[in-house]
């Protein structure tokens, strides 16, 4: 048994991951109304940046910036700084992650123009009352 | 400046994307003919790049002078070089035949419009021609987004389908990413060609297969394989015309290459088909895809909404194709989606064009047309043609491919579905076909103003010529379709294959 | 799950490839913070994409919101300056406009606070500075082009959250920001364009030093500031323009 | 047996493809017509310089592109190909001046669109008729099917409507969910697709793979109207009288035989099916839809409906001829489809003719016609007398082979099969003819104020009805050819 939770000690962060991605997951899914959908899509986003993040850690490494006494005359090794690409990545992952919220926000706020409510089951309701119209 | 073709086909249409967003304040004239050069630039230096594969193997380009598994590298060989061909001709044939229609709809906002058109698809060259996988991220992420923002422009439903194409294609794009994950953590490398190499010396395989897993569900999302794919009929049948005969031939494909470029590249083509167990599986999910998807279309009465299942039943055919696993049905599976690119685009843009008279696509609406638009109508039969498999159009050539295919790996389940769905395909088109040629031309929809009748003609010059182009090389592909195999695809699909197999 | 365990340094993920950045930055580009050498240089074609999908962004707000035509509101709110007193005009009445004692102020009522306009007035300057120096520093410090650029870009929203919309698109209009966005990731892309002028692959700074006699490791440097002020202008330009699109709908009359 | 490298074969088929431009631009009509006959000229003539190279014993071939390995776009001219194509180009003419004098008749809408079509149909027939491989035929084979699915809905009315998508059901059915599987299994097996004389399965062929692939290709091709795929043909009877003269007695349902024909001898092969016992097979299916045809046409009222079916007996009796695998019986298959084109075409011209002259389509309302249009009916005797099988009419001959054949293969009831279906013919024929002259005064129906179809129907008419009797005496071109044919097929 204690090996099971030594398992789940050392490795915690990609536990956190996951439980993050279902609970974004599940408001997506579940949730009526578009705004919560739209945030539980920003949490199942931030979880996989944030399993890239933890990969970049190093026991006592410093943050990934070359110190001032380090210009040049002697050797840099690794061991001491994070990883740094992971943070570059996220760093674009941020940013993407950023511009979907932006362009979710906007098409619910185009929603809410047209049909001016945010609950999903009401504007398909709407929807289909012109749709029958129509015909 | 041969050197430089790889970059230019990308860079171009961004340069060009930016110049037309500031064009659309100062003078909208200027907008379609800056789109136009940077395509027709990009379309050559991707015909250039192709013969210099051709001439020299595989082509890598070091993005800002650094080797690969530390820089970005973009990897061309024959696969994406035609690729990157079929999409800079979509893109020019789509610009010129909507451009009066672009025009119309979207009057003062058409820099913005010209400009994601432009964006959209330097992300799909992007993805096509990039050796990095997570580069494939960034670029799948600016096509999709573009994506949403046209789809999105249509009225009505289209906005709320807009925003679950986005919910699902968010889902795919993190499942994607997620799996790239898994590979960095177990390689610590990002190069796909550097990965590859890692991967077979690993002694732990339970995180490549979990990323592989990742990554295909990511996909299956992205590219709409059956279980995957309510976001489709909606986001395709609710958009403007413009944007949707621009998505709907590229998307799905590129998002099959991507699949394509992972087994043959990445993960190499004997992990993928016998130590996962899956092909088996997937095999299965595709039969049911080409079924379910040629039953749903019979439903539909609207012309859109069933060429957006007809797609989904595509997905069918190339994914089924190309997990049997064989030399023929990989073959199959590529060839059918250059084939498939192009018969969407010819079948869109005819619909595209029958609505920029009829303003309706349902089928009441279509009566009669054969009389009153005869070219479009010619162009739409043999888009349809090519769809259903019939010899002269390329559609035939990749279906005997996928039957051969099928038949060799002794999946007859899939050679059924094959032929079941082009049957359907015969019911659904001449069931259009009838209603537009026999019923007289009703001219309800023109109900208030009543010289209509000599009103109503063809449609205009310039959506008229690229569909006819389109038709036209629909046969020319259909006749052609050897070299386009045995130069291009077989080179490009064999070696992985032989090397493993 | 046999992944490495959290923060090990040999897991394969900091033993491949990211050894060499931390190694070879310094010497390749002279620039210490190793994230913004990666972000810029090696790894600088993701981050073309990444301004290009900010700017995306930007795009779909506007196609999907802007809304040019003029309907105007039922009821517009007339506040006089010095006596604190609102008008309210029905649709239709003649409104004040000539005189510069009344000033047009959002239907949703806000309060009139001088307290938060006058505070605002003083802090926006210092935050502004501040942006450019994240932006600047991104050698050395934590920081860089995106970080900046959304400081900026705040800064200018805080204006408009504490004034009202209009008084923001007079100082900064939708047109500019669009132009400046486009502009931002003009420079990025020029500068790869450049290189790719001077003969090097795209994005290759070091043939800068042709042109600014400097050696190829200082041009690389140069090259990354250079593209972090094209990002930050074109962050900050977008986030304005988002800000417009979305908080007023497309109508950019009346916002938060 | 030299190849001669030679484009004529290309050309005789892209002849009436060119002409459609020409055709669907001219404001005329007749300037239209002139057009036509021009090309069907053309296209005879160039058929018919290609006749003595023939006869002589080589073939000329062309490969046009490469499809898949082993198969490539190729056209071959050989004695069958060549007596099928001479058959369809002649009569093209013929049946161009007939429709000029229909069409004007009954002043149909769209004539434009008829020509063009009917132009294309014939460039497939003859690209079925020179092509080298089964690709190359099934691609001539769709577009013929294609080509064809305008005219038989010429009238776009619902009845047309309903009976083109039957027409397309049957027909694209057939040909996407059956032949199609069975090509790309064959091309598996033997790697290529070519007609070679001996057929291609040279390893012999297990049974259990042989039987399911010949039963796909002969009811694929439902254009060969074998009895279960045969429903479409009577429901095509809606189409203008040419059509169905030209398509339904010449142009499409031979296509549908020639293919067949050309599976038989050209992919298996006679030896392999002799071994495994396929002929008697064959001979029992085509028996049983002669046999189940003539009766349905004895009960057929509509005059073009009962010609449908008896067009569907004859069809199987050049099957028959096929499967006996024995020589006079290929030759009387072969032989067949020559005499019995022209006898149908004249049956299927006089019925034409008396719609545009009277209008009446039933027989029932035909008695004492013969009065009223006495050269009409003389061509319906003497073409029903070729179709029967009759000394002095062509058909006689290629029937006789037959029953020779059925002698030499042994096949007994065969041979009853051929004698009570002629009867049978006769049966639904004679009576026609009989009641038309030889009527009292009383029950005749017409106080002469019908008079002869126009001109322009009449000779065409008389011109097929005296070529039939001519055959007879000079059946040399078809009766060479075919045997020629045969010769190269047996002899292998």
């Amino acid at each position: 048994m204690p090996d099971l939770l030594s398992l789940f000690l050392a490795k915690y962060n990609y536990w956190v991951v996951i439980f993050l991605m279902m609970i974004g997951l599940y408001a997506m899914m579940a949730k009526n109304n578009l705004v919560k959908k739209i945030i539980g899509m920003n949490i199942f986003q931030t979880a996989v940046i944030l399993f890239y993040v933890s990969i970049a850690t190093k026991h006592d490494a410093s943050i990934p910036i070359i110190g001032h006494g380090h210009n040049g005359h002697h050797a840099i090794h690794a061991a001491d700084y994070m990883n740094p690409l992971p943070h570059v990545l996220m760093l674009t992952a941020i940013v993407v992650s950023v511009a979907t919220l932006g362009v979710a926000l906007a098409l619910a706020v185009k929603a809410y123009q047209q049909h001016d409510t945010l609950e999903e089951d009401e504007i398909i309701e709407q929807l289909k009352t012109d749709y029958l119209s129509q015909q | 400046m041969s050197a430089q073709f790889p970059a230019l086909i990308i860079i171009v249409p961004l340069l060009a994307a930016l110049f037309v967003n500031i064009a659309g304040w100062i003078r909208r004239s200027l907008c379609f003919p800056t789109a136009l050069a940077a395509l027709v630039v990009s379309f050559l230096s991707a015909v250039g790049l192709m013969g210099r594969v051709m001439a020299d193997g595989d082509v890598i380009y070091r993005m800002a002078g650094w080797d690969p598994p530390w820089g970005i590298a973009l990897h061309i060989d024959h696969l994406n070089g035609i690729i990157l061909i079929l999409i800079s001709l979509v893109a020019i044939l789509n610009l010129i035949a909507h451009r009066t229609s672009a025009a119309s709809q979207f009057t003062n906002r058409l820099g913005a419009f010209y400009a994601l058109y432009l964006l959209f698809v330097t992300g799909l060259m992007g993805i096509v021609i990039t050796g990095d996988t997570f580069n494939l991220y960034v670029l799948l992420e600016i096509s999709s987004l573009s994506g949403y923002a046209l789809l999105g422009m249509g009225g009505g439903r289209a906005t709320l389908s807009s925003l679950h194409y986005l919910f699902l294609g968010t889902i795919g794009a993190s499942f994607y990413l997620l799996g790239i994950g898994y590979l960095y953590i177990v390689t610590g490398s990002l190069n796909m060609v550097d990965i590859a190499g890692i991967l077979p010396a690993l002694e732990n395989v339970a995180p490549v297969k979990v990323s592989f897993i990742l990554c295909l569900v990511g996909l299956f999302i992205k590219m709409a394989l059956f279980p995957l794919h309510t976001w489709l009929p909606n986001a395709y049948s609710h958009a403007p015309n413009p944007a949707a005969s621009l998505i709907a031939p590229l998307t799905t494909k590129v998002m099959i290459y991507i699949m394509i470029r992972l087994i043959l590249t990445v993960y190499q083509p004997d992990f993928a088909f016998i130590q996962m167990e899956i092909a088996e599986f997937i095999q299965w999910l595709a039969v049911i895809a080409i079924i379910a998807g040629s039953i749903l279309a019979y439903k539909q009465n609207r012309l859109k909404r069933m060429l957006s299942y007809i797609i989904v039943v595509e997905v069918g055919y190339m994914v089924g194709g190309f997990w049997l696993g064989n030399a023929a049905g990989m073959t199959g599976a590529v060839l059918h989606v250059l084939n498939d690119a192009m018969m969407t685009l010819c079948v869109f843009l005819a619909a595209g064009a029958v609505m920029s008279r009829v303003q309706f696509d349902e089928f009441k609406h279509l009566q009669g047309l054969f009389g009153k638009m005869p070219y479009t109508m010619i162009a739409f039969v043999v888009g349809a043609l090519s769809i259903i498999g019939v010899p002269p159009t390329c559609g035939f050539f990749s279906k005997w491919y996928l039957i051969s295919g099928g038949i060799n790996a002794g999946h007859y389940a899939f050679v059924a579905a094959l032929i079941i769905s082009s049957l359907v395909n015969v019911l659904l088109f001449f069931r259009v076909i009838e209603i537009s040629y026999f019923e007289p031309f009703a001219n309800h929809h023109h109900s208030h103003n009543h010289h209509a009748e000599s009103l109503f003609q063809e449609a205009s010059l310039d959506m008229l010529v690229p569909l006819l182009v389109t038709a036209g090389l629909l046969i020319a592909m259909g006749i052609y379709a050897h070299i386009l195999v045995t130069q291009f695809i077989e080179p490009a699909v064999l070696p992985s294959l032989m090397g493993s197999l | 799950m046999d992944f490495p365990a959290y923060g090990d340094p040999e897991s394969p993920a900091s033993q491949h490839v990211s050894p060499y950045y931390i190694e070879k930055a310094i010497e390749d580009t002279a620039v210490p913070n190793l994230v913004t050498a990666v972000l810029a240089d090696y790894r600088g074609y993701d981050t073309l994409f990444e301004t290009a999908v900010i700017f995306t962004a930007g795009l779909a707000c506007f196609i999907l919101l802007r809304r040019f035509r003029r309907e105007p509101p039922q009821f517009r709110l007339y506040r006089h300056l010095d006596t604190g007193v609102t008008l309210i005009i029905e649709q239709g009445g003649k409104e004040p406009t000539d005189s510069d004692e009344f000033r047009r102020i959002d239907s949703q009522w806000v309060p009139y606070d001088l307290i938060m306009q006058k505070a605002v007035g003083l802090v926006v300057p210092f935050l502004q500075l501040f942006a450019l120096y994240v932006i600047a520093h991104g050698h050395h410090s934590p920081g860089g082009g995106f970080q900046g650029g959304v400081i900026f870009g705040a800064t200018l929203i805080l204006i408009a959250i504490s004034n009202d919309l209009r008084s923001t698109t007079r100082r900064i209009s939708e047109t500019i920001s669009s132009k400046l966005a486009s502009t931002g990731v003009l420079i990025y892309a020029g500068t790869g364009a450049l290189c790719l002028l001077l003969g090097a692959n795209f994005l290759n700074y070091s043939q800068l030093s042709k042109l600014i006699h400097v050696s190829t490791v200082m041009a690389r440097s140069h090259g990354i500031l250079l593209i972090e002020i094209g990002v930050g202008l074109a962050v900050a330009a977008v986030m304005i323009w988002i800000y417009y699109n979305l908080v007023s709908a497309g109508r950019h009359d009346e916002g938060l | 047996m030299i190849t001669i490298i030679s484009i004529k074969p290309l050309i005789a088929i892209l002849v009436s493809l060119l002409v459609i431009p020409i055709l669907a631009s001219s404001r005329k009509p007749n300037v239209r017509e002139a057009w036509t006959f021009a090309a069907a000229l053309i296209k005879f003539g160039i058929i018919a310089s290609m006749v003595p190279a023939v006869l002589a014993g080589h073939t000329l071939e062309l490969t046009i592109v490469p499809f898949f390995e082993g198969i490539d776009f190729k056209l071959r001219v050989d004695a069958f190909g060549l007596l099928f194509a001479l058959v369809s180009s002649f009569l093209w003419i013929v049946t161009s001046a007939y429709s000029i004098g229909y069409m004007r008749g009954l002043d149909e809408h769209s004539q434009t669109r008829y020509f063009c079509f009917f132009a294309a149909a014939l460039s497939a027939t003859v690209g079925v008729a020179f092509s080298a491989n089964l690709l190359t035929m099934y691609i001539f084979y769709e577009i013929l099917s294609l080509s064809t699915y305008p005219l038989v809905t010429h009238h776009q009315d619902p009845e047309a409507r309903s009976s083109g998508r039957k027409y397309l059901l049957y027909i694209m059915g057939g040909s996407i969910g059956l032949v199609l599987p069975a090509m790309v299994a064959v091309y598996l097996m033997t790697g290529t697709l070519d007609f070679a004389s001996g057929g291609i399965f040279s390893g012999g062929l297990a049974f259990a793979q042989a039987l399911p692939l010949l039963l796909m290709f002969v009811f694929g091709f439902s254009k060969a109207a074998v009895m279960p795929m045969h429903a479409w043909l009577p429901a095509a009877m809606v189409a203008p009288t040419p059509v169905s003269a030209l398509l339904h007695a010449v142009a499409v349902v031979k296509v549908g035989v020639f293919c067949v024909f050309r599976v038989i001898t050209g992919l298996f092969g006679p030896d392999l099916l002799q071994a495994l016992d396929f002929g008697t097979l064959l001979c029992v299916i085509a028996a049983i839809t002669i046999l189940v045809s003539s009766l349905i046409a004895l009960s057929q009222d509509n005059l073009k409906r009962r010609l449908a079916f008896s067009t569907i007996g004859q069809l199987s009796y050049i099957v028959l001829g096929a499967a006996l695998l024995s020589k006079s019986g290929m030759t009387g298959g072969m032989l067949h489809i020559a005499m019995h084109a022209f006898g149908k075409i004249t049956l299927f011209f006089c019925a034409g003719a008396i719609v545009v002259a009277t209008g009446i389509k039933n027989i029932s309302e035909m008695v004492g016609i013969g009065k009223q249009m006495p050269l009409t009916m003389a061509a319906f005797f003497i073409g029903s007398l070729s179709v029967i099988g009759l000394p002095p009419c062509g058909g006689f001959i290629s029937k006789w082979h037959l029953a020779i054949g059925t002698i030499e293969a042994e096949q007994f009831t065969m041979l009853a099969v051929l004698l009570i279906s002629s009867l049978l013919n006769a049966a639904y024929f004679l009576p026609i003819v009989y009641r038309a002259f030889f009527c009292t005064e009383a029950e005749s129906m017409f106080e002469n104020q019908f008079k002869e179809a126009p001109g322009w129907c009449l000779a065409p008419l008389l011109a097929t009805a005296v070529i039939s009797v001519l055959l007879f005496f000079y059946p040399q071109p078809f009766l060479t050819l075919s045997q020629l044919a045969v010769s190269r097929i047996l002899g292998g």
